[in-house]
């Protein structure tokens, strides 16, 4: 039953796309690519649902041999526990809803029937990646969730910004990869399988054998692991792609750089949860601390609407990473599903704003003749021009115009600033922020609670910064009259999908999070039980207890989670209520204060946003510009670029012409033109320099011929004299 | 081994005999045929070659199977090597008068004396292939000598050909003095003119301290430069790229397969049977000389000929280079390098002919002997730059063809006796060598013709004497027949 | 009158034909130099069979008979040639006779 | 006689075609197709009929008495290796033939003639189990590429065409050295041998002079010099690009397919089964020399695809892409287990597969607009959507996307030589990333971007090319999807070959 369901859950999707597939190869179309993919998805979405009763506690994978060599086996399976139909759930309904808002959005698009067949494609590998019980199984997902990403960010290849982005994005997302298939390696190396569960799989074992010594390059091997999240799920320091990603049509910067994708990341970690190290724990809950930090420091300063919504996605993905580098596995999942909703909420929300202002502005913008409809406008890859209907100070009053976007987006932004109590986004983020005060506690040393501190800024600088985008957009008075005038509400299709989104929003219907039994973090054996007693119920009497046995690890852990919350009657539950507590009042303050900031810059304006920006010019610029991170890599670039073309003057200037931001480009610039010439000169030069002195001594041999008879007599005198001499000496 | 006396010789001696007779028939034939445009005295030429394969055939199967007779007394010996080589220069003969037949650079009106020396110069060779005196060996070597220095200047208005044969008979004369000199040290030390005799000799003397081991070193050196002049080996071989570019293409031919495996057979049954004891060789290590020499040869032949614009020239090098690999054979005292060396000589004799052959044509038709005349000839003459290209590959020795089953059993052998160096040396040249015949493949087939551009037509008979060349060069290798046939002629050369 | 006499004679009259040989700006010269070096040949060979073999063993003086015909025959063709090149190239000098080369 | 009958009959239809007249050309055509899919369908048959479960060599033919002065013989045979390289090879035959279509404007017959020539070569060498006629077939193919090259190539044919044969010739003759010596050496006059099963019984013989770690040195280094040049691997690999960049389309895709096939089943038939005391001297990871064979996978890997970073020559940038590819399989053999040899033997095929796609498309293009400068294109994303599309297809395949073959060959060289050559293998990854970018940013200068308005007429690609690149493709997904299926072949001989190890 589970097999079949799966299957089909996996196959819908697959189907869809590989009509499209077959019919492009021949040339021709299927007229109705968008029902087709729809309703796979909703086939699928049903089928997951069907999935939430087939979960059991203790799950078997479910596998067939991919790879057989002589000693080795490679198999892919399934695995299905809560967590996998949870989130089977969440992509198969966003992917729906999706689905359907790009019946709208993308109406009229000359590739209309290629973007459902990416989208279908994109929903099976993300599934793909969701129920495999592998390593490998993850890895293709992963990549193949990069490759459709690539497509759907390229997706108007015509213009030049969205080809740099989506190359961008595959190329910093497989530097991550790369890492991450580094990790699999040393897994494999060590346990001989990359099955995750079952017998034998890398868990059992890794809990069966591991010892002390073993944590190092366990640690490593968890840290290289997390390089593809970091990648996949845009963690400094390689973010900057998600932010370009935005040059994709809206409801796929909804699905795949918002709600799944970029949580495989998040989703990756997790499942690698129970070999996660202390120190590798810890290096995942710095970098996304820090990722949200920085992120949500950015998204204050922009104006473009979607870019806004990329910094915070970035920023939140953060979050989760931090969740679960602090051990709150729960808190970071049960924030993955309700971000997922709330995020492409916004997302779509800001998509129906833009498709509001779009038929104005092209009908308008006579200057921006280009091949395609779409074209959104020159973007510079740095972000310094954004596209008018892009743009938040183009807007404002917009609630009336557009009255469904207007109240969906705002549910959404209560939700993701925490506002309390009613909004699933305050359950997520409170949890994690007890999960993470919680553990600054039980660790050994104060600065830990560092990211305590981190956390709670980057929740309110999120509450502040997303007001500001409600305000902006659509309170005050229309800062653009035309444009202002021509904005309509956006068709049904397009709206349906934003009120189911909205009502995902509370946390009614995330009330699986609230099961404790639903959802249990998986057990870490080898986090040693001297760094983790605060774990074991032994520990709120201070003990730093002995080692703890598997089973207690994993009823401890989970009744701290659990207990964490402290919202539910949990008899397990003695644990950090102060902790917890403490995090949920001064969430509460944090989400207020931005909030109210928030009014007083950009509705009642009594602050005035421009005078702060002056004053501290400094900070201000430095989050204008990202921090620098893309001057970085460009700066480094281009520097190394004058240093080379004086080094390499032949090496004509089309490559620097190229350039597009990374460090991709560096190597490329730098190394491959070096290595380029290398070849030419040293290798094949050597070669060619074997044959000219070849060449050459043939001649002087042939010089020796002079067509005097007498020479030659002379030479074989001198050939006579010369072997005697030479024999006469040995 | 007895002797047989004079009279008790000439059955033996038929094969020689004949071609006497048929020279002189050529001669007298040419007398009386008044036609100058006949082909008659060719025919009959060819008539006596036949009947002399006959009579080889007739005399090694009648007597020379059961084992080597000697004749005159001594003077010359009829064994299975003898035979060997008596049919390989009957086919390098057979296969020059038809060339000569073919080519438009030779005289008409003097056909007569030109088959006649052929069948002389044949005659010489045979001699080369059977003494086993030093006197027989002088006068064969004369014989051979003499008459080529006639025919390499036989087209008698051209400067070339004539320069070519003034060169050579100084150039030869000097060698076969040089040689002569080096006889007369061997006689005196031995006291005998009997190769078999010499060694025996000069082993007793040495081993008794009678004579110093320079004076043989000397003598060896002398001979030497006599044989080594006859192979073209290096620093013996400067005559052969000025010579085989003046001389009439069919006698470039003949003298750079004939001329070279009768001086092989001379070279090898004298070194083997004169020099071959291991005192002698502790005395002076002639194998390493000539391996040095081996090394030297090829080498020098191979990257003389990378620069060289005329394809006579060009193969008058790449001959010089096979000579060395040829000589590779000769350092290693087996039974091995010596059936290498008579197997090569076999393959070496069908491309190499096969090579001069479309020289020929190609002298006649296109009137050139650059390799810029044999531009586009792939599309003027595809039949004949295909057999070309076969031939020049199977020289450059690359399987399938002949060439390289000759070169694989040279290294075999080589390697066999551990010359790793030396066969290092003769593979890398291998490589250096497919360069320049390259690039005569390339002109034919890699680059245009310029203007003309009408296909050349070639009649019949051409097309059969080139399948006559082409088909052994791709099968020899592949029958087992000849790697036997060149065994069992080695069988009789004393190994130590 | 010794072998060590004849052979020092036979050695400079070898000698001599080689440096006539290699220097002699004359083909009528070079050829004489040859015929030098192939009497010095015929001298050896005679006195060592005078000396070196039995005296009923001849075959040394008949090879030095031999070796004068040969001699003879390649004088003849020699001078042969030298006409040809004196024919096509107006001067039997043999450095000007080197059109073939390289 | 199956095999001999596959190996022989595009002989046999070369003579077919030198007797049919010059003017009949639609008629070669058809016949060099016949003659090229009558190998396909024997091969075909082959690779369903052949025993998986058996890793042995099958449909053995042989030993016929050749060459009796060296105990040559007749020996052809074929194991899972064979089996899978024989199908690749019978499978780009006809692709080629198709391929080359309408594209050879002289000379048609000669170059049909050449083609089957060359098939029977590469056939033959797959499937030879004597070493001489293994060495035989392999310089058979020396001479058709060299014409192939040289007169149907592009503007430097002459000088790619030389280069490659002189490559390839000095190559060979280190390996004909190292081949007398391990005939002379596998017994005494008279009971010497060349057959390769033989020699490599004895070369496990304890006391046998074959077994000498010496000798297996330096009779390794010759062979291995031998293949390296064919494979190509760095820094022998010179001729690659230019012979890639003058030949014509289907003799690329011949080129990239088989004959750098050839030169790593000859590592794998020759040097390490026969070898295995000089592959362990070059592969235990111990010292410079036991790190080599790993260290040349990774400067080929490395260096390749820098390489092809640097390329605006499309069909460049796929040639040195192809060394990168390459040095995967090195990788992979020098791990010496069965995760590396399997991949690399994998990877052997895909690459095959991947490449002789990518040259095809790359044809395509030249074809239309007569140059292959990458900068000199763009936007044609909107112009052939179907020619993208198959083009994309490629290029993930070839950047290992997962899903797709080259992934999987890639993943397991890589996951085997991790075990060995620990730092080799993470620095070997960069090759991953740079794989990603040339193609990625090849993909964008050509299809990404704003039309270029000189190709706004440009034809989409056509039904005879699709064709072509179909099965292919079709391949690639299969491979990808479900890798079993060729390791199935292979599996037990990888087994046997490990246990020799």
């Amino acid at each position: 039953m589970v097999v079949s369901l799966i299957s089909i859950i996996l196959l819908c999707p697959l189907a869809a796309f590989a009509i499209f597939g077959l019919l492009g190869l021949a040339n021709r179309r299927f007229p109705r690519q968008d029902y087709l993919s729809t309703i796979a998805m909703l086939v699928a979405l049903v089928c997951s649902f069907l999935l939430l009763r087939e979960v059991v506690p203790n799950p078997e994978p479910h596998t067939v041999n991919w790879i057989s060599l002589g000693g080795v086996t490679f198999s892919m399976g399934f695995y299905l526990d809560s967590v996998t139909v949870i989130m089977l759930i969440v992509v198969t309904l966003v992917s729906s809803l999706v689905h359907i808002f790009s019946m709208g959005y993308m109406h009229g698009d000359p590739r209309y029937p290629r973007f459902f067949a990416y989208l279908s494609l994109f929903s099976f590998s993300m599934l793909f990646l969701v129920v495999s019980d592998n390593l490998l199984g993850i890895y293709i997902g992963w990549e193949l969730v990069g490759l459709c990403s690539y497509l759907l960010i390229g997706f108007w290849f015509e213009k030049d910004s969205a080809a740099n982005a989506c190359k961008k994005a595959f190329l910093t997302t497989r530097v991550g990869d790369v890492g991450m298939f580094i990790g699999m390696m040393m897994l494999f190396t060590k346990f001989d399988t990359l099955s995750l569960y079952g017998e034998g799989g890398i868990f059992a074992q890794a809990a069966a054998q591991l010892s002390t010594a073993d944590m190092v390059w366990l640690s490593i091997a968890g840290v290289l692991i997390f390089c593809g999240a970091i990648g996949k799920s845009a963690q400094m320091p390689l973010h900057t792609w998600l932010p370009d990603a935005m040059e994709g049509p809206t409801p796929v910067s909804a699905l795949i750089h918002a709600a799944t994708m970029v949580a495989a990341g998040v989703y990756l970690t997790a499942r690698m949860f129970p070999i996660l190290t202390e120190t590798s724990s810890l290096v995942i809950a710095y970098v996304g601390g820090i990722t949200a930090l920085v992120a949500a420091t950015i998204a204050i300063v922009r104006f473009d609407i979607k870019r806004v919504l990329a910094y915070s996605t970035i920023s939140q993905l953060g979050y989760m990473m931090l969740a679960i580098g602090a051990g709150s596995y729960v808190a970071g999942l049960f924030h993955l599903t309700t971000h997922a909703f709330f995020k492409a909420l916004l997302f779509l929300g800001s998509g129906s704003v833009i498709h509001a202002f779009h038929a104005m502005h092209h009908a308008h913008d006579d200057e921006h003749e280009h091949a395609h409809e779409h074209e959104h406008g020159e973007e510079h890859i740095l972000g310094s021009e954004i596209p008018p209907d892009q743009d938040m100070r183009n807007m404002g009053g917009l609630r009336h115009k557009m009255p469904i976007t207007f109240i969906t987006m705002l549910i959404a932004t209560l939700s993701i600033s925490g506002v309390p109590f009613i909004f699933s986004g305050f359950w997520s983020k409170d949890k994690i922020l007890a999960g993470v005060l919680g553990r600054a506690m039980e660790w050994s040393s104060v600065h830990h609670y560092i990211l305590f501190i981190i956390a709670l800024s980057a929740a309110g600088i999120t509450a502040f910064y997303m007001f500001r985008l409600i305000f902006m957009t659509f309170f005050g008075e229309p800062r653009n009259q035309e444009m202002h005038d021509m904005a309509h509400e956006s068709p049904k299709s397009m709206t349906v999908p934003l009120i189911v989104l909205a009502i995902l929003s509370f946390p009614v219907v995330n009330t699986l999070w609230f099961n404790k039994d639903y959802v249990k973090p998986p057990p870490q054996p080898h986090l040693h039980a001297p760094q983790h007693a605060y774990l074991s119920p032994d520990s709120q009497t201070g003990g730093q207890g002995a080692a703890l046995s598997l089973f207690g690890v994993s009823e401890a852990f989970a009744a701290e989670e659990e207990g964490g919350h402290g919202t539910h009657a949990d008899d397990g539950h003695h644990g950090h209520g102060p902790a917890h507590t403490i995090a949920m009042v001064l969430s509460i303050i944090v989400a207020g204060l931005g909030i109210f900031f928030s009014w007083l810059f950009y509705h009642r304006r009594t602050l005035s946003a421009e005078s702060v920006a002056t004053t501290f010019r400094p900070i201000y610029n430095l989050f204008w510009h990202k921090y620098y991170f893309d001057e970085f890599y460009d700066g480094v670039l281009v520097a190394l670029t004058v240093w080379k073309s004086r080094l390499f003057a032949q090496f004509d200037g089309s490559v620097v012409d190229g350039i597009v931001n990374g460090v991709g480009t560096v190597t490329r610039d730098i190394l491959a033109a070096f290595v380029g010439i290398f070849d030419n000169r040293v290798v094949d030069g050597l070669v060619n320099r074997v044959a000219q002195v070849t060449w050459a001594v043939g001649g002087r041999v042939r010089r020796i011929q002079t067509g005097a008879i007498q020479t030659y007599l002379f030479v074989v005198l001198a050939g006579i004299v010369l072997l005697i001499l030479i024999f006469r000496a040995l | 081994m007895e002797s047989l006396k004079n009279i008790e010789s000439l059955l033996y001696f038929s094969p020689e005999i004949l071609l006497v007779i048929f020279a002189v028939a050529v001669v007298l034939l040419d007398l009386v045929v008044k036609d100058r445009e006949s082909v008659a005295v060719a025919y009959l030429s060819l008539v006596g070659c036949f009947c002399t394969f006959a009579a080889v055939l007739f005399t090694h199967f009648s007597f020379g199977d059961e084992g080597p007779v000697s004749l005159f007394l001594g003077m010359i010996q009829l064994d299975a090597f003898s035979s060997f080589f008596k049919v390989l220069l009957l086919l390098a003969t057979a296969a020059t008068i038809l060339f000569s037949l073919r080519s438009e650079e030779l005289d008409a009106r003097l056909k007569g004396e030109y088959y006649a020396l052929l069948l002389a110069i044949t005659l010489g060779m045979f001699l080369m292939a059977s003494s086993t005196n030093l006197l027989m060996i002088f006068i064969s070597l004369e014989t051979v000598s003499l008459t080529s220095y006639i025919l390499a200047g036989f087209l008698t208005h051209s400067p070339r050909s004539s320069e070519a044969a003034f060169k050579y008979i100084t150039y030869g004369a000097v060698a076969s003095g040089t040689m002569l000199f080096g006889l007369s040290l061997l006689f005196g030390m031995a006291g005998t003119g009997d190769l078999a005799q010499i060694s025996g000799r000069l082993t007793e003397l040495l081993a008794a301290g009678e004579i110093a081991p320079l004076a043989v070193l000397i003598a060896i050196t002398f001979v030497l430069a006599g044989v080594g002049y006859k192979i073209a080996s290096v620093p013996f071989h400067m005559w052969s790229p000025d010579v085989y570019e003046g001389a009439p293409i069919p006698i470039t031919a003949f003298l750079s397969v004939a001329s070279k495996s009768a001086g092989f057979a001379l070279f090898i049954r004298f070194f083997y049977a004169g020099f071959g004891s291991t005192e002698l060789m502790q005395a002076v290590d002639w194998p390493f000389m000539l391996a040095i020499v081996s090394a030297l040869t090829m080498t020098v032949g191979n990257l003389a000929a990378l620069p060289q614009q005329n394809v006579k020239r060009l193969l008058a090098y790449s001959s010089i280079a096979h000579g060395g690999y040829l000589l590779m054979g000769g350092v290693l005292l087996t039974s091995q390098g010596i059936g290498a060396i008579l197997f090569y000589l076999v393959v070496y004799l069908f491309m190499n002919l096969g090579a001069f052959y479309v020289v020929v044509l190609i002298a006649n038709e296109v009137g050139s002997e650059m390799v810029e005349g044999y531009r586009g000839l792939s599309s003027r003459a595809p039949l004949v730059a295909w057999a070309m290209v076969i031939f020049l590959v199977s020289l450059a020795g690359i399987p399938p063809f002949a060439g390289f089953f000759g070169k694989w059993l040279l290294f075999t052998a080589v390697l066999e006796q551990g010359y790793y160096w030396l066969a290092l040396v003769g593979l890398l040249n291998s490589v250096v060598s497919l360069y320049y015949y390259a690039r005569i493949v390339k002109a034919m087939f890699l680059e245009d013709a310029g203007e003309e551009t009408d296909s050349v037509s070639f009649s019949t008979g051409t097309f059969a004497l080139l399948s006559v060349f082409v088909i052994p060069t791709i099968f020899i290798g592949f029958l087992n027949i000849f790697y036997t046939f060149s065994n069992i002629s080695v069988s009789v050369m004393p190994m130590q | 009158m010794t072998l060590q006499h004849y052979l020092v004679i036979s050695a400079i009259l070898f000698t001599l034909g080689i440096f006539a040989v290699l220097t002699r700006r004359n083909a009528i010269s070079i050829l004489m130099g040859i015929e030098l070096i192939l009497n010095s040949c015929n001298l050896n060979f005679a006195a060592f069979s005078r000396f070196m073999t039995p005296s009923t063993d001849i075959s040394g003086q008949i090879i030095a008979i031999f070796g004068i015909v040969l001699a003879a025959a390649e004088a003849a063709v020699f001078l042969a040639i030298i006409l040809a090149i004196y024919r096509e190239f107006g001067s039997i000098r043999p450095d000007e006779v080197d059109t073939l080369k390289g | 006689m199956l095999l001999s009958l596959m190996i022989f009959i595009p002989l046999l239809g070369m003579v077919a075609v030198l007797l049919l007249p010059r003017e009949s050309e639609e008629l070669i055509k058809r016949a060099t197709l016949l003659f090229t899919l009558i190998p396909l369908a024997l091969a075909v048959y082959l690779f369903i009929s052949y025993d998986r479960s058996n890793g042995g060599t099958q449909y053995v033919q042989g030993p016929v008495p050749w060459i009796d002065a060296f105990n040559i013989q007749y020996h052809i045979g074929i194991d899972g290796l064979s089996v899978t390289l024989l199908l690749l090879t019978a499978l780009l035959g006809p692709i080629c033939v198709i391929a080359s279509w309408r594209n050879i404007e002289k000379g048609i017959k000669a170059y049909m003639a050449l083609f089957l020539l060359l098939e029977t070569g590469m056939l033959g060498f797959f499937a030879a189990l004597d070493l001489f006629l293994f060495y035989v077939f392999f310089e058979l193919t020396l001479l058709p590429m060299y014409f192939l090259i040289g007169v149907w190539g592009g503007p430097r044919r002459e000088y790619a065409a030389i280069k490659f044969f002189l490559y390839t010739l000095f190559g060979s003759v280190l390996m004909l050295v190292a081949m007398i010596a391990v005939y002379l050496n596998s017994g005494d006059p008279g009971a010497r041998t060349f057959d390769i099963p033989t020699l490599i019984a004895l070369a496990s013989t304890e006391g046998h002079a074959l077994n000498n770690l010496n000798f297996q040195i330096w009779v390794f280094l010759g062979f291995f010099i031998g293949f390296a040049v064919k494979v190509p691997i760095f820094p022998f690999h010179t001729w690659l690009p230019d012979a890639h960049v003058e030949a014509p389309t289907a003799i690329s895709v011949i080129l990239a397919g088989i004959l750098l096939k050839m030169g790593t089943y000859g590592l794998v038939r020759i040097n390490m089964a026969m070898f295995p005391q000089g592959l362990d001297y070059f592969t235990n990871g111990i010292g410079f020399w036991g790190n080599s064979l790993a260290l040349l996978g990774f400067i080929n890997i490395v260096y390749g695809s820098f390489c092809a970073l640097a390329q605006t020559d499309f069909k460049k940038l796929v040639a040195y892409s192809s060394i990168g590819h390459m040095g995967f399989v090195i990788l992979g053999l020098a791990a010496r287990n069965s995760e590396g040899i399997t991949g690399a033997i994998l990877q052997m095929f895909n690459h095959g597969v991947i490449s002789a796609m990518l040259f095809l498309l790359v044809g395509v293009l030249y074809d239309r607009a007569h140059h292959r400068e990458i900068n000199g294109f763009g936007g044609l994303g909107s112009r052939m959507p179907v020619y993208t599309g198959i083009t994309t297809l490629a290029f993930m395949a070839s950047l290992g996307l997962p899903g797709l073959s080259g992934f999987v060959g890639e993943a397991l060289s890589l996951l085997g030589a991790y075990d060995k050559f620990k730092m080799l293998t993470i620095l070997s990854t960069i090759g991953i990333v740079v794989g990603a970018a040339y193609f990625l940013w090849t993909l964008q200068r050509v299809f990404l971007g704003t039309l270029n308005p000189k190709y706004e007429a440009l034809p989409e690609i056509n039904g005879r090319e699709i064709l072509t690149l179909v099965p292919l493709g079709i391949l690639t997904i299969v491979l990808g999807v479900w890798p079993n299926f060729a390791i199935d072949m292979f599996r037990e001989s990888v087994t046997n070959l490990i246990n020799l190890l």
